[in-house]
């Protein structure tokens, strides 16, 4: 039990003696050095350990032999350690990373970096205030002899900007904490209190504030600081940024309580104003260690606004939120900032040559996941908490800055974790070996990321271990992903089939089994399509299987958190498998972005809730939940983004063409689901508590849109891939407004389509990765006469566009029956009106499916083409069977789909043995079945009688009336198939809304671009800055 | 007597500020600068900071302003330019 | 112009910041109780004559190691910057007057500083002032003789000594369990004696030391070597 | 009243010494403005110890141990001025050795000539 005061002795005395210690050679030095650093380390976990679990009183250092007030006193109670724990242990590790540094360079550095993290550990501790001005001061000014480690004309200007800076704002410290003496008589924060301030008194309070929070570089006084990021060597920048940004934010943390509360509101608002703006600046950024100043001046003007906006939040929420997100700001930015170091390109774009090194993009990974506030790190936990409590607050303005800014800082981040993964067109050069010393620190802090979300999730979450399950499955499969990957498809399969054995038990109710069999069957088929993957897939199967048990999670989920947990366990690992794709960076960061959007409005939903009542399955439990509205507006719209619902589908069609051509189908068939999912579980609560105003007349109208528009715009693709997108949108607000309905039959109708559409989308867009494989391409009119090589594969294509059609016997039909029956008993004929055009115009996109790529002569390319593997044909005939079956027994879905949607509703329907009967009519889908058999059958029989007569056509046996056109597929009748359509109807399928997008994305870069320009780079007006932004928040503040 | 001995130091230290900022001759504004530090270690003798005004005559207006002027050697460039 | 607009802002901004400073300003006529209890105790406790002292050395000892050590960073950090250009050096052709009596002036100066730092507890002054008054005896020293060469191990040596040492009689209070910086671990002594007031005239000797050889160094490495 | 003249004076000479900050050009001018506000900083803090009509915390000839209390200044706002101003001087340092490297690196003394950095 050493006392943390030896901290500032030992490091003191080495410090003065290293000069003369390194005369005995630089070993000497370094281990005194590193000893001293190692030692702070421990003291400080030893007392964090006391304190925590021996439960040891807050530990007060008296120093002279006297009581505070006469003398000044440290105190270091759990805040402290927790705060000295994480900055020592990042000094510690900074040094690691500088260890060449310090090897080749002066020993002055090793003194100043020793001295410094000193002042950091004083100043966390101390409790006086002019102490603190000189623990201030030392902290200052050996940071700006260090920022000179690397001496360039940059650097020297940068630091000399921070002087200026900091030596204005140490002006303003002094000053007022000089005043506090004057009004109080006293220096010592256990002795003063917020009501010893009064008129002019509270001058005193101003100056001492506004200079700490200025040290804190809120937006637009902080240019000088952005400057340093950019241009002082990583090592030491990952110190100024996290070390002396947490003592200093901690500064403020111990005079908050001194503070009035039109201060703190002023503070927080400030803070607020600089994490958004920060981000919306971050926009632009092309340089990577900027954009990471952006992000971190960002995140200390959240934590800032944290502190203000959590003061009456019960502690151990408040400590969760404030702990979580410096935790998570500290172990990612010091990870980005050293992996800056080793990278060495100044521009993200050339980021790229990380790939040759695979542990440090994992890594950088981790860091960018835990940075954009994605489960299981740290930071996730924290945003939930905060909007909580701010929600709870009703402080609408501030949630909604955070939340915008926290969106922006998500885009800049994913959009260099994609152009890293991805981009082409990044520089050549090898990544340099980073060596031991400079890549230690990085692992250490990911393993670090990793440890505390597990810690966070054992100490404030009692989550059963199956909602960590996703996370689990990732890393258990990358210990194995040396494996070939047909054994780990396999392995796989079997895992998801133990997961379902599991799961089933679980399963309260049907509309959860229903779902079940969506999710987790449809899953498993799906995945034998997976089989046929050569070589490793590396990573591959880690995150499907996350997805996986991810969707299964959703069913079970009891509360909002462990829904939304599993909600983005989803969206990470879908969004994870989608950059898989060749050319998926730009369709993969637009799914990112629209899936946060829709996230935090989930959230923010939630956070409107009301208390769960019982401890069942969400989806049970949320019937006795009264929602309020905003908070069903809030929750549907981000339920429909991720069903793709008009407006907010734009990233569908690209994220489905762009992925890899198996995960295209998981996709379409199951993720759009999810978003069903959740739209339900809000009609759910809707149906039993309805507000006054009918949300979901107008997101019946939505639905019936989005399947106008789909189909449309799946007439007018050329991609085979992008087609099905499109009708997957299409056939979702189908299911949409089938749901908006609110009545028996509308549920039943929705289930229904959602199941039929599971079914035959997975078995075409698997059909379509069959004739990609073989082909290697997805545009139609490429294609052609197929049918000779590929019949398994046509029967598939066939088979499934009947059924999505709606044509008799297959079970689109009955769902087109169901759907019109369900519009028309509720009256809402338009809409029926809108749905069975739509239904007409999908019949042009599913006849070009048949007709250009099977039909019309085979391609001289594909000559030799054989039918596809047969890993994609197995899960096409399941599928199909799936299909025939509930065509011929309706029954067998119809049923259980009753007996669902009776628990809401009464049931609309009788079911007289084969036969369903509405009020409008009846349907056999048995009697359908042989009816169509048989119309079938006698132009077939007729059409055999003639066969002798017919004649074949070669493929080039075509006369030309001219020359020969320059480009052939022009002539080929696919290509543009539908020109003339497009004149009459192209108007609508303009693309408004993608306009609509690219104009917000536009707005927010130009204003990012144009906010940034405050910093012009002069010094000088740096410091005009500072003093403005002090002389606003005063005016603000209304100090006198 | 002593306010007006303030008085009169106060106002010569402000010419001393004002001309140290406009002074075209770095070489003066640093001198100037120092005396302002001179005549403030007076003024805490007057503010009984015995203390306080020897450490300004020494610091504040001494060795700051050896370290301005070796400073001012070192960028070898006696003029200012504005 | 708009710059200028803005200066002039800035400026009345924070002139109407410091107004009610001003005008809410009363000259106090007593000693807050803090106060009143340093004095009280600087004569009664450490029997220290000269109550600004007790405050820096003892009750406020940790804001002067504080400061000892910004000091010392400063002279660090000026040579990490600095070291190593002898091209710029500055060389002043010293009067030849001037370099003979300089020796002679040099000697004298150092006895004033040290005279200064050890009466610190009686006198105004102490270590700081002590230790400017010795610096700038070598300043005179590097002016009046050009090629004077100033170790720069001996100035090491002394800091980090005087600096160790510093911190020693800070442990040896916490190892006399009377706290750190105690200056109770020698004898209080005669009031008004020069070996009075416990370890006082001592810590203060050593921050004269440590001030002395840091600005030395600064003005050594501001000069150029 | 003549803290109150101190404490002013020490006001105008901090804003002077801020002016000078945000409109000269040259590199050691700030420097100068800012030492200015420094001592005018320190001025301000020992007006504000000042009591009326006492004299210096020091038990001499001057003042009587027993009833010292009564007749002294504030020793605090010195102790800390005298901080303040060996810090200052340390700051002062290390700025000026940033413009000594500074214009060895661009030659140039304006401090318009270093904004290569931005946005």
């Amino acid at each position: 039990m050493v006392s943390p005061i030896y901290i500032l002795i030992l490091s003191l005395a080495v410090g003065f003696l290293l000069s003369i210690l390194d005369k005995g050679g630089r070993k000497l030095s370094l281990t005194a050095f590193y000893g001293v650093l190692t030692f702070n380390v421990a003291v400080i976990a030893d007392w964090l350990y006391r304190l925590v679990f021996l439960h040891v009183p807050a530990l007060v250092i008296n120093t002279a032999g006297f009581n505070a007030p006469i003398s000044i006193n440290l105190e270091l109670g759990i805040t402290e350690a927790f705060v000295l724990l994480l900055a020592n242990l990042t000094a510690l590790l900074a040094a690691v990373y500088l260890l060449k540094k310090f090897k080749e360079g002066r020993v002055s550095s090793l003194i100043l970096y020793l001295v410094l993290i000193m002042g950091v550990n004083g100043l966390v501790m101390t409790q006086d205030l002019f102490n603190m001005f000189v623990f201030l001061e030392i902290l200052s000014i050996s940071t700006f002899a260090l920022t000179t480690i690397t001496k360039t004309s940059k650097t020297l200007s940068a630091g000399f900007k921070y002087m200026i800076a900091g030596g204005v704002a140490s002006t303003f410290f002094l000053l007022g904490v000089v005043f506090v003496y004057y009004f109080t008589g006293s220096l010592n924060l256990g002795f003063l209190q917020a009501g010893q301030f009064t008129n002019t008194g509270l001058i005193a309070l101003f100056m001492l504030s506004v200079a700490v929070f200025i040290e804190l570089k809120p937006f637009p006084a902080n240019g000088w600081a952005l400057d340093v990021y950019q241009s002082v060597d990583s090592g030491i920048v990952s110190v100024i940024a996290v070390v002396n940004s947490a003592a200093i934010g901690f500064v403020f943390y111990k005079i908050m309580p001194l503070l009035p509360q039109n201060f703190l509101t002023v503070f927080g608002i400030a803070g607020v104003v600089t994490f958004f703006f920060s981000n919306m600046m971050g926009l632009k950024q092309e340089n990577a260690k900027r954009l990471l100043g952006y992000s971190s001046i960002g995140q200390m003007g959240l934590l800032l606004a944290i502190l203000v906006f959590t003061a009456n939040v019960p502690a151990n929420i408040r400590y969760l939120i404030i702990g979580g997100l410096f935790l998570n700001h500290l172990i990612s930015k010091a990870g980005l900032f050293w992996l800056a170091g080793i990278v060495k390109q100044d521009k993200i774009k050339n980021w790229g040559v990380l790939r040759n090194n695979k542990p440090l993009l994992v890594l950088f990974g981790l860091f960018i996941f835990a940075l954009s506030g994605l489960p299981p790190f740290a930071g996730f936990w924290a945003k939930w908490e905060f909007v909580k409590v701010l929600v709870d607050a009703k402080m609408f303005f501030v949630l909604t800055s955070v939340l915008v800014g926290s969106l922006f800082e998500l885009i800049f981040l994913f959009r260099w974790f994609t152009s890293v993964v991805k981009d082409t067109d990044t520089a050549s050069e090898p990544l340099v070996s980073p060596g031991k010393s400079k890549a230690a620190p990085v692992i250490v802090f990911g393993l670090l990321a990793v440890i505390t979300s597990f810690g966070i999730i054992r100490f404030f979450y009692q989550f059963h271990w199956i909602q960590v399950l996703p996370v689990l499955a990732v890393l258990v499969i990358t210990l194995i992903d040396f494996l070939p990957s047909k054994l780990k498809g396999f392995l796989s399969l079997a895992t998801v089939a133990g997961y379902a054995s599991y799961l089933y038990p679980l399963l309260e109710s049907n509309i959860q089994l229903f779902f079940g069999v969506i999710f987790i069957i449809g899953s498993a088929v799906n995945l034998i399509s997976t089989l046929n993957r050569k070589n490793q897939s590396k990573g591959f199967y880690g995150f499907l299987l996350m997805m996986i048990f991810s969707f299964g999670n959703l069913l079970i989920a009891s509360t909002y958190l462990e829904f939304f947990l599993s909600w983005e366990f989803m969206t990470i690992s879908s969004f994870l498998l989608i950059l898989r794709g060749q050319k998926a960076q730009r369709a993969s960061l637009m799914y990112m972005i629209f899936s946060t959007a829709g996230a935090y409005l989930i959230m923010v939903g939630f956070s409107f809730a009301p208390a769960l009542t019982s401890a069942s399955a969400l989806i049970q439990s949320i019937a006795e939940v009264n929602l309020p509205l905003i908070s069903i507006i809030v929750l549907a719209i981000g339920f429909m983004i991720k069903s793709g619902s008009l407006g907010v589908h734009i990233w569908l069609p690209e994220a489905h063409a762009e992925a890899e051509s198996d995960v295209s189908s998981f996709i379409s068939a199951i993720l759009l689901k999810a978003g069903v999912f959740g739209l339900l579980m809000v009609a759910i609560s809707y149906v039993s508590h309805a507000p006054s105003f009918d949300v979901f007349y107008w997101i019946g109208w939505i639905g019936v849109l989005t399947a106008l528009v789909g189909a449309f715009m799946a007439s007018f693709q050329e991609d085979a891939k992008r087609l099905l997108a499109y009708s997957s949108m299409s056939q979702v607000g189908y299911v949409v407004a089938a749901l908006a309905l609110i009545t028996h039959l509308g549920w039943v109708t929705a289930m229904y389509l959602a199941f039929n559409h599971m079914m035959f989308k997975s078995a075409l867009f698997i059909a379509i990765a069959g004739i990609y494989y073989r082909t290697h391409t997805r545009t139609m009119y490429k294609m052609g006469g197929l049918i000779s090589k590929m019949p398994w594969t046509y029967m598939t294509v066939l088979m499934a566009i009947i059924a999505v059609s709606g044509v008799p016997p297959l079970s689109g039909f009955g769902g087109k029956w169901l759907t019109y029956t369900a519009f028309i008993t509720k009256g809402w004929y338009l809409q029926a009106g809108v749905l069975f055009f739509a239904s007409g115009v999908s019949f042009l996109y599913l006849y070009r499916l048949i007709h250009t790529i099977f039909l019309g002569q085979l391609k001289y390319e594909h000559q030799n083409i054989k039918e596809a593997p047969v890993w994609f044909i197995i899960p096409q005939y399941i599928f199909l069977g799936g299909i025939m079956a509930i065509s011929m027994f309706p029954n067998l879905i119809i049923k259980p789909l009753n007996s669902i949607a009776m628990r809401y509703f009464d049931s609309s329907i009788q079911i007289d043995g084969l036969t369903i009967i509405s009020d409008l009519g009846y349907w056999n889908g048995n009697m359908v079945m042989y009816v169509t058999m048989g119309l079938f059958a006698v132009p077939f029989i007729l059409l055999m009688l003639v066969k002798g007569k017919t004649q074949k056509v070669k493929q080039f046996n075509i006369v030309y009336a001219a020359e020969r056109p320059e480009s052939p597929q022009t002539t080929h009748i696919a290509h543009n198939m539908y020109a003339h359509y497009r004149k009459a109807l192209g108007r609508l399928t303009l693309p408004r809304i993608q306009n609509f997008w690219n104009g917000v994305a536009e707005w927010a870069h130009t204003s990012g671009g144009f906010f940034r320009r405050v910093y012009t780079g002069n010094g000088q007006t740096y410091v005009l800055h500072i003093i403005m932004y002090i002389v606003v928040i005063y005016v603000v503040m209304g100090v006198q | 007597m002593i306010p007006v001995i303030i008085i009169g130091l106060g106002v010569i230290m402000l010419a001393a500020a004002v001309a140290a900022i406009y002074f075209k001759s770095l070489l003066a504004s640093i001198i100037s600068a120092g005396v302002i530090s001179l005549l403030a270690s007076v003024i805490y003798l007057i503010l009984g900071s015995p203390d306080v005004a020897m450490t300004e005559a020494s610091i504040g207006s001494g060795l700051t302003t050896v370290i301005f002027l070796f400073a001012l050697h070192r960028v070898r460039k006696g003029k200012s330019d504005d | 112009m708009i710059k200028n607009i803005a200066v002039l802002l800035a400026v009345a901004g924070l002139l109407m910041i410091f107004l009610p400073v001003i005008s809410g300003f009363q000259e106090r006529d007593n000693l807050n109780e803090l106060a009143a209890d340093y004095v009280d105790g600087s004569i009664n406790d450490l029997g220290t004559p000269n109550v600004v002292t007790s405050v820096i050395v003892t009750y406020r000892g940790l804001d002067t190691l504080g400061e000892v050590t910004v000091l010392f960073l400063a002279t660090v950090g000026v040579g990490l910057l600095l070291k190593g250009n002898r091209e710029d050096m500055i060389k002043i052709s010293p009067l030849e007057l001037l370099e003979t009596t300089s020796s002679v002036l040099v000697a004298l100066i150092m006895v004033l500083g040290i005279y200064i730092f050890t009466h610190g507890h009686l006198t105004p002054g102490g270590g700081f002032q002590g230790g400017v008054v010795i610096a700038s005896g070598f300043l005179l020293l590097m002016l009046s003789k050009v090629n004077a060469k100033i170790s720069h191990s001996i100035m090491n040596f002394v800091e980090s000594f005087s600096g160790v040492a510093y911190v020693g009689i800070g442990i040896a209070g916490i190892v006399l369990t009377i706290g750190f910086l105690n200056p109770g671990i020698l004898p209080l002594g005669q009031f008004g004696d020069l070996f009075s007031a416990g370890a006082i005239p001592v810590i203060y000797s050593l921050i004269g030391l440590k001030v002395g050889s840091e600005l030395t160094s600064i003005l050594v490495t501001m000069r150029g070597e | 009243m003549i803290s109150m003249y101190t404490l002013i004076l020490g006001i105008a000479l901090l804003v002077i010494g801020f002016y000078a900050m945000l409109t000269r050009k040259n590199l050691i001018k700030i420097v100068i403005g800012f030492s200015i506000a420094d001592t005018g900083t320190h001025i301000i803090i020992v007006s504000l110890g000042y009591l009326r009509g006492k004299t210096a915390p020091i038990i001499d000839g001057a003042v009587n141990a027993v009833n010292a209390v009564q007749e002294v200044v504030d020793p605090i706002p010195s102790a800390l001025v005298l901080t303040a101003i060996v810090i200052g001087l340390a700051v002062t340092a290390v700025m000026l050795s940033f413009i000594v490297e500074m214009y060895k690196k661009n030659k140039s003394l304006s401090i318009d000539d270093y904004q290569e950095l931005k946005w």
